[in-house]
C-alpha cells in the first residue's frame, strides 16, 4: 500500500473562449504532452492507469470514455472515466495509487465548451425530468434560488457578491491563461444586468475551452520522478440531496461534508490557521462566499464581510483564487477542479510568476459540479 | 440469498400502459447541437475526401499508415510523421447484411456496412463504410472494392462524400 | 504492507423488465436497499457510495449520476460515478475495490442501473451517438452493425457456424428460466428457434440477441475486518483488472478480444492464478450477443482461440458441466440494462460462491468465478475474481 | 507540438447533435403524487418516522436511510416562499423581454420549485405565504404544470 501520493507533472492546453485549431483529442494530446514531458515519464511505459473525468452531454458522444485513450498513450491499458469534476478525477488516481497495485496515473479533464451551441439546453437536461423540467427554466434560476437564500441566511449583501467579481477579474490580469481579466469596480458589477435576480450577468462565470492533465505518483516513485513533488495531504467528495426540493438551499453542505473527509485525512485541525490559500469554486460570485463558510477557511456568515475587507486578495490572510478563479480564468466544465488544481500546484512549486504567493505550504482546491447539483470535490495540496 | 427471496422489486408495464393513460409520464427533447472543431488530423482528412483523396498518416517508429490521420501514434505516442494519400480502394476486412436501420425502422433491402481495409494503408487498417451496386448474396470477406464518389461539385469534405464502395470487378 | 482485502458481503437486484414504472432512482434504491438488508446493515454503516451507469441518453438525463445518487444512497456520502461503456457493470465494483483497498473506507455500496426504456421510440436508436461524430455517424450506423461486423469476421477467422453459436442463446435462456428475475428465461428453445429467427443484421438474428431493459443490481463491499465481523461466508475479491484498447477499431483486429486477455491477465496475476482453466470454476462472461461468450472465454484464456465453440457444443459450459458459464442466464437470458447487467453476473457469483443459488446452483461447491464485461467500440475489458 | 499541420482548406467544425427524445414515467411514488394534484387537487407528502423527515413531494423511500416510506399525508396547498428569483434568460439563453418569478415554496419539509403570479416581484419577500393555484380539474393532466403557479394568501 502506498500511504502517500503526490502530482509529479502538470500540463494545460487551451484556456481560452475558443480552440478552433485543434480537435478535443489534439487538446487532450497537448496538455498530455506537456504534463509527461514534465513529469519526466513515458505514458506507453511508466503510466500504469489512466483517468479522465466526462459527461457524455458535454461531448455530444455517448459513452465518451471510448474516444479517451489514444491522444493519452493509454491504449490497451487500464484507463477508465468518472463522471464527475477534475478533483474527482485525483481522488480517484489517489485511491488507484493508495492501493499498491499502482506506482503511476495520470488524470485528464478537458472543455470543448465552445462546441456545444447548445449548452443551456444541454445543463436544463440534468433538471428533474417530472417536478423541475416541464416548468422550462434557464438552469441559472438554481443559482438565483440559491443566492437569495444565501444571502437572507448569511446577512452577506449584493456588495460583497460583487466584490468577489472585481477580486477575481483583477487577480486574473496577473494570469496569462486567464480569458476574462479585468479591472472593475464594485459599482460596474452592480450596474450589469441582471441574470437570475440578485444575480447579476457578470456575476456568472462564462465558459472556455481548454485541457488539464496532471501524473501523480506513490510516494517512490514521486521522490525519483520529481525535485518538487506536490503531496496530496487530503480528498474529500460528497452530493448533497439530489433533488431541488430537499436540499440546503443556503448553504454548500457537500463542500462542508467534503473538506471534513480531507481535513482528517490531511490532520487539519484549525483549517483557517493551516490553510496558506485557496482555490475555491466561484462559477458564481456568491458561491464563493458560500464556499469559504462551508470550508470553515472563515466564520459563518463572515465571508461577505472579510471579502469586502480585502482579506482574500493575494496580499490578504487568506489569499482566494489567486488564479482568477472561473470568474477570471472561465469556467473548464468538468476540467474546472483541475485548473483550480494546476493554481495550487503552481503556487506550492513556486512557479506561479507575477502572481506568486510568498511562503505557501499548503493549498486548499475545491469544485462544484454547477447547477443543478448540489455536489462537488475537496483536495489538500502540500510540500 | 437470491433462493430465500420470494419477491423481487420491479413493476413492468406494457406499452399499452402509457397508451391507454394507466400510468403518467412526461416526454421531452433535448436539441443537444454541436459544431465539433476538426482541428489538424480530421479537418485534413475532411479536406482530401472533397478533393476525391483518402489520407493516412504515417509513424516511422511503428512503420505503420493509419487511417483516418490522427496526430499522434497509439502505439508508441510518438508524433505521426506524415499525411499519406491511399488509394480509393481496398478489401473487405469484414460486413454485414442490415435489416434495419439506425433508428431502428425494418428494411426489405439490406444496408451493407463493411470495414474496408485501404490500400496504401498497413495491414488490417480500415474504415466503416457501406458497399453498393452489388448482390448482398455476393458480398465476401476479403471482396476487393473502389470508392464511389460523390461529383466534385456535391462534395463537402465529408466521409459522405464517397457514396460507398462498389465491387472492382477484376479482369 | 500487502494490499487490503475487500469482499462482497450483500447483495440486491429488481427484476429485469422491458418498461419499468419506477423512476431510476426508484430502480436504484430498490437494488441498494435489498443489497444493505441481505447483509443486515443500514445506510449508516455505509461510508461511501460508487455508481455504474453507462450512457445518458438511456435514462434521458444529463450527469444521471447525480440525479440518481438519493436512489442509490449517496445522500451526504462520498459517492462517485465510473463508466466504461458496457463494461461498466463489472467495473463499478473494481471502483467499489479500490475506494476499500486505497484505506480510505471500509463499507462501499456499489449500485449499477439502467432505465434504457426512456429513450424513445427505442434504445437501440441512441447508440448512433457511440460512433464517431465526424468520420462515422453520418454513415447512420446502428449497434448491430458492430457485433455483426465482429461475429462476422471471428466466424470467418476460425471457421465458426451459426449452429455453434446459436447454442449459447439456448443454453443462457434456459439457464435463465429459473432466475426469478429474467426477462427472456425460456426452458424449450432450441437451436433451430435461433437459427429460424428474424434476420437483423446477418450474421445477427433476432434470438442473438440480448433484449433492451430496465434493471438495478446493487452490492455491498467490506475491508477484511468488518466482513468478518458481519459474516461467516464473506466471499473475496480476488483480482480485478481493467483495460482500454484504442478507439480506433476499424485498425485492428476484430476476431480476438486482446483487451479482455490483457485485463484478465492483470486480476489473474493479482490473484495469483496461474492456470485459469483449472483454478476458475464457474464464469460469467458477458453475452450482450451469444458469440460474445465465446469471443471472450477465449480473451480469458478459458479457452484456445477459436476453441470456444467445442467447449459448448460438449456441454463443458452447461451449469452441471466442467466449466460452468453463465449459470445466472446471462445477459441473453435475464435482461441486459447495460451497467446493471455487468453487476448482475457479480451477484451471480456471490450467490454461487454461497451455495445460495437455489435452482441456479451449479454443483459441486464451487471455490472460485470470474466475471467479466465488455464495452464501447469493442474496446473495454473488465474482469472480477471472487472466490471463497 | 504535432508534426502534422492543419490543411488551409480544411472545413472549420463539423456540425451534427445528440439527438435524445425521453419519455419518463412518474414512478412509484410520483405516479400517485401527481394523480393526487391531477384528481383531488392536493400536494401530498410521505413521512419517514426513522428520520422524522416529511417529504413533499412524496417519496417512495427516504433518502437518508433507504427506508421504504408507506405514510402519506395531505400537505395542503399553502405554503411559504422559501427564496426566489427573477429570471432574464430563456433555455436559449437569449433575454427575457418578461423576466420570469420562481420560487420555492417551502411545504413539509420539502417544497415545489414553481412559478409565483397575482404578484409583482417587488411585491415578493421570504416568508411570504403562498398557495397553489390548480387548473380547472378538467383540464388537469397529472403534471407539475396541473399548478399554474403559487399566489399570495391570506394566511
Amino acid at each position: 500500500m502506498n500511504e502517500r501520493v503526490a502530482i509529479v507533472g502538470v500540463g494545460w492546453a487551451g484556456f481560452r473562449p475558443t480552440t478552433p485549431e485543434l480537435s478535443y483529442k489534439e487538446l487532450m494530446y497537448e496538455a498530455a504532452v506537456r504534463a509527461y514531458a514534465e513529469a519526466g515519464v513515458d505514458p506507453r511505459r511508466d503510466v500504469q492507469s489512466f483517468v479522465t473525468v466526462a459527461e457524455d452531454l458535454h461531448e455530444g458522444t455517448s459513452i465518451f470514455d471510448e474516444y479517451t485513450p489514444d491522444q493519452l498513450g493509454a491504449a490497451l491499458k487500464p484507463m477508465h472515466t468518472i463522471g464527475g469534476d477534475g478533483l474527482h478525477g485525483l481522488a480517484t488516481a489517489y485511491m488507484l495509487i493508495r492501493t499498491g497495485q499502482f506506482e503511476v496515473v495520470a488524470v485528464e479533464g478537458h472543455s470543448k465548451a465552445s462546441n456545444i451551441l447548445s449548452l443551456e439546453r444541454v445543463t436544463a437536461y440534468a433538471q428533474d425530468p417530472l417536478l423541475n423540467r416541464p416548468l422550462g427554466l434557464n438552469t441559472h434560476f438554481v443559482a438565483g434560488l440559491e443566492m437569495n437564500r444565501y444571502l437572507y441566511e448569511s446577512g452577506a449583501e449584493r456588495e460583497q457578491c460583487a466584490a468577489v467579481v472585481v477580486k477575481n477579474r483583477r487577480n486574473a490580469l496577473r494570469n496569462p491563461l486567464a480569458s476574462f481579466p479585468g479591472d472593475l469596480t464594485v459599482e460596474e458589477v452592480l450596474a450589469s444586468p441582471p441574470l437570475a435576480w440578485p444575480l447579476g450577468q457578470l456575476e456568472a462565470a462564462r465558459p472556455v475551452d481548454g485541457a488539464v492533465v496532471m501524473v501523480l505518483a506513490g510516494e517512490g516513485a514521486a521522490r525519483s520522478l520529481s525535485d518538487r513533488p506536490v503531496w496530496v495531504l487530503g480528498v474529500g467528495w460528497c452530493n448533497d440531496s439530489a433533488a431541488l426540493e430537499y436540499r440546503d438551499w443556503a448553504q454548500a453542505v457537500y463542500a462542508r461534508q467534503a473538506a471534513r473527509m480531507a481535513y482528517r485525512q490531511a490532520g487539519l485541525r484549525d483549517p483557517q490557521a493551516q490553510v496558506d490559500f485557496a482555490e475555491v469554486d466561484d462559477t458564481y460570485a456568491y458561491k464563493e462566499l458560500q464556499a469559504l463558510e462551508a470550508l470553515g477557511l472563515c466564520p459563518a456568515g463572515q465571508a461577505g464581510e472579510l471579502t469586502a475587507a480585502g482579506a482574500t486578495v493575494p496580499d490578504g490572510d487568506l489569499p482566494v483564487n489567486v488564479s482568477g478563479g472561473s470568474l477570471g480564468i472561465g469556467h473548464l466544465l468538468d476540467a474546472t477542479g483541475l485548473a483550480r488544481a494546476l493554481e495550487a500546484v503552481l503556487q506550492l512549486r513556486g512557479q506561479a510568476g507575477p502572481r506568486q504567493l510568498e511562503d505557501v505550504q499548503v493549498g486548499l482546491v475545491q469544485s462544484w459540479r454547477g447547477a443543478p447539483t448540489s455536489s462537488g470535490a475537496v483536495i489538500v495540496l502540500g510540500n | 440469498m437470491t433462493a430465500k427471496i420470494l419477491h423481487f422489486p420491479g413493476v413492468s408495464l406494457s406499452e399499452a400502459d402509457f397508451e391507454q393513460g394507466r400510468v403518467l409520464f412526461n416526454q421531452d427533447r433535448l436539441h443537444g447541437d454541436f459544431a465539433w472543431d476538426t482541428g489538424i488530423a480530421i479537418g485534413s482528412y475532411l479536406a482530401a475526401l472533397r478533393r476525391g483523396v483518402i489520407l493516412g498518416a504515417r509513424c516511422r517508429r511503428c512503420r505503420r499508415v493509419v487511417v483516418p490521420p490522427r496526430v499522434v501514434c497509439e502505439w508508441c505516442y510518438r508524433p505521426m510523421s506524415e499525411y499519406v494519400p491511399l488509394q480509393d480502394s481496398g478489401k473487405v476486412n469484414t460486413f454485414s447484411l442490415c435489416y434495419v436501420t439506425w433508428d431502428v425502422q425494418r428494411i426489405s433491402e439490406p444496408e451493407i456496412p463493411a470495414v474496408i481495409e485501404i490500400d496504401g494503408a498497413s495491414p488490417l487498417h480500415g474504415i466503416l463504410h457501406r458497399l453498393g451496386e452489388v448482390d448482398p448474396q455476393q458480398v465476401h470477406i476479403g471482396m476487393r472494392v473502389k470508392a464511389v464518389w460523390k461529383p466534385p461539385a456535391d462534395r463537402q469534405g465529408a466521409i459522405t462524400d464517397i457514396l460507398y464502395f462498389k465491387p472492382v470487378v477484376e479482369v | 504492507m500487502g494490499m487490503r482485502k475487500v469482499a462482497v458481503i450483500g447483495a440486491g437486484m429488481t427484476r429485469f423488465v422491458r418498461r419499468a414504472q419506477e423512476t431510476g432512482k426508484e430502480l436504484s434504491w430498490e437494488a441498494a436497499r435489498m443489497a444493505l438488508e441481505s447483509c443486515e446493515l443500514t445506510l449508516d454503516d455505509i461510508e461511501a457510495v460508487c455508481m455504474g451507469t453507462a450512457p445518458d441518453a438511456f435514462d434521458g438525463v444529463h450527469m444521471k449520476a447525480e440525479y440518481l445518487s438519493d436512489g442509490a444512497g449517496g445522500w451526504r456520502k462520498p459517492y462517485m460515478r465510473s463508466y466504461v461503456g458496457g463494461g461498466t457493470g463489472v467495473f463499478a465494483p473494481i471502483q467499489g475495490w479500490y475506494h476499500v483497498a486505497s484505506g480510505l473506507f471500509d463499507t462501499c455500496l456499489v449500485v449499477c442501473e439502467e432505465k434504457m426504456s426512456s429513450y424513445t421510440p427505442h434504445a437501440q436508436a441512441a447508440f448512433l451517438t457511440i460512433f464517431d461524430h465526424t468520420t462515422e455517424r453520418p454513415l447512420e450506423p446502428n449497434l448491430l452493425w458492430i457485433f455483426a461486423l465482429e461475429m462476422n469476421r471471428y466466424m470467418q477467422t476460425y471457421g465458426i457456424s451459426k449452429a455453434d453459436i446459436a447454442r449459447v442463446s439456448v443454453k443462457n435462456k434456459r439457464n435463465a428460466a429459473d432466475h426469478p428475475c429474467a426477462l427472456l428465461g425460456e426452458r424449450d428453445i432450441t437451436v433451430e428457434d435461433v437459427l429460424n429467427s428474424e434476420v437483423l443484421a446477418w450474421p445477427v438474428q433476432r434470438l442473438d440477441v440480448s433484449p433492451v431493459s430496465d434493471g438495478a443490481v446493487a452490492v455491498v463491499l467490506a475491508a477484511e475486518h468488518v466482513a468478518k465481523r458481519n459474516t461467516d461466508r464473506p466471499v473475496w475479491i480476488e483480482g480485478v483488472g481493467w483495460c482500454l484498447d484504442t478507439a480506433h477499431w476499424t485498425n485492428r483486429d476484430l476476431a480476438y478480444p486482446r483487451y479482455v486477455e490483457y485485463a484478465a491477465r492483470m486480476a489473474y496475476e493479482m490473484a495469483g492464478i496461474k492456470e485459469p482453466r483449472k483454478e476458475i470454476h464457474i464464469v460469467e462472461p458477458y453475452d450482450p450477443f451469444d458469440y460474445k461468450e465465446l469471443h471472450h472465454l477465449e480473451g480469458l484464456l478459458l479457452a484456445e482461440r477459436g476453441g470456444a465453440p467445442q467447449l459448448v457444443a460438449d456441454g463443458v459450459t452447461e451449469r452441471n458441466g466442467a466449466m460452468p458459464v453463465c449459470p445466472s442466464g446471462g445477459l441473453l437470458g435475464v435482461g441486459n440494462p447495460i451497467a446493471a447487467a455487468g453487476l448482475m453476473k457479480i451477484a451471480e457469483l456471490f450467490w454461487q460462491l454461497r451455495g445460495e443459488a437455489g435452482a441456479r446452483q451449479v454443483p459441486g461447491q464451487p471455490r472460485r468465478g470470474l466475471a467479466q464485461a465488455w464495452g464501447d467500440l469493442m474496446q473495454v475489458g473488465s474482469v472480477v475474481i471472487m472466490g471463497r | 507540438m504535432t508534426l502534422l499541420e492543419r490543411d488551409p482548406n480544411a472545413p472549420a467544425a463539423w456540425l451534427g447533435e445528440l439527438p435524445l427524445a425521453s419519455r419518463y414515467t412518474a414512478g412509484l411514488a410520483g405516479e400517485r403524487f401527481l394523480r393526487a394534484i391531477k384528481d383531488e387537487g392536493r400536494i401530498y407528502g410521505a413521512r419517514c418516522d426513522r428520520c422524522g423527515v416529511t417529504y413533499v413531494p412524496a417519496v417512495a423511500f427516504c433518502e437518508r436511510c433507504l427506508n421504504a416510506i408507506e405514510e402519506w399525508m395531505d400537505v395542503g396547498i399553502r405554503g411559504e416562499v422559501y427564496t426566489f428569483t427573477l429570471l432574464y434568460q430563456d433555455l436559449d439563453g437569449n433575454r427575457l423581454e418578461q423576466p420570469e418569478l420562481v420560487a420555492f415554496v417551502r411545504l413539509g419539509d420539502g417544497g415545489l420549485v414553481h412559478r409565483l403570479g397575482e404578484v409583482q416581484a417587488g411585491e415578493v419577500a421570504i416568508g411570504m405565504p403562498v398557495e397553489a393555484v390548480f387548473r380547472p380539474a378538467g383540464e388537469r393532466v397529472g403534471s407539475i404544470l396541473d399548478i399554474v403557479y403559487f399566489r399570495p394568501s391570506c394566511g
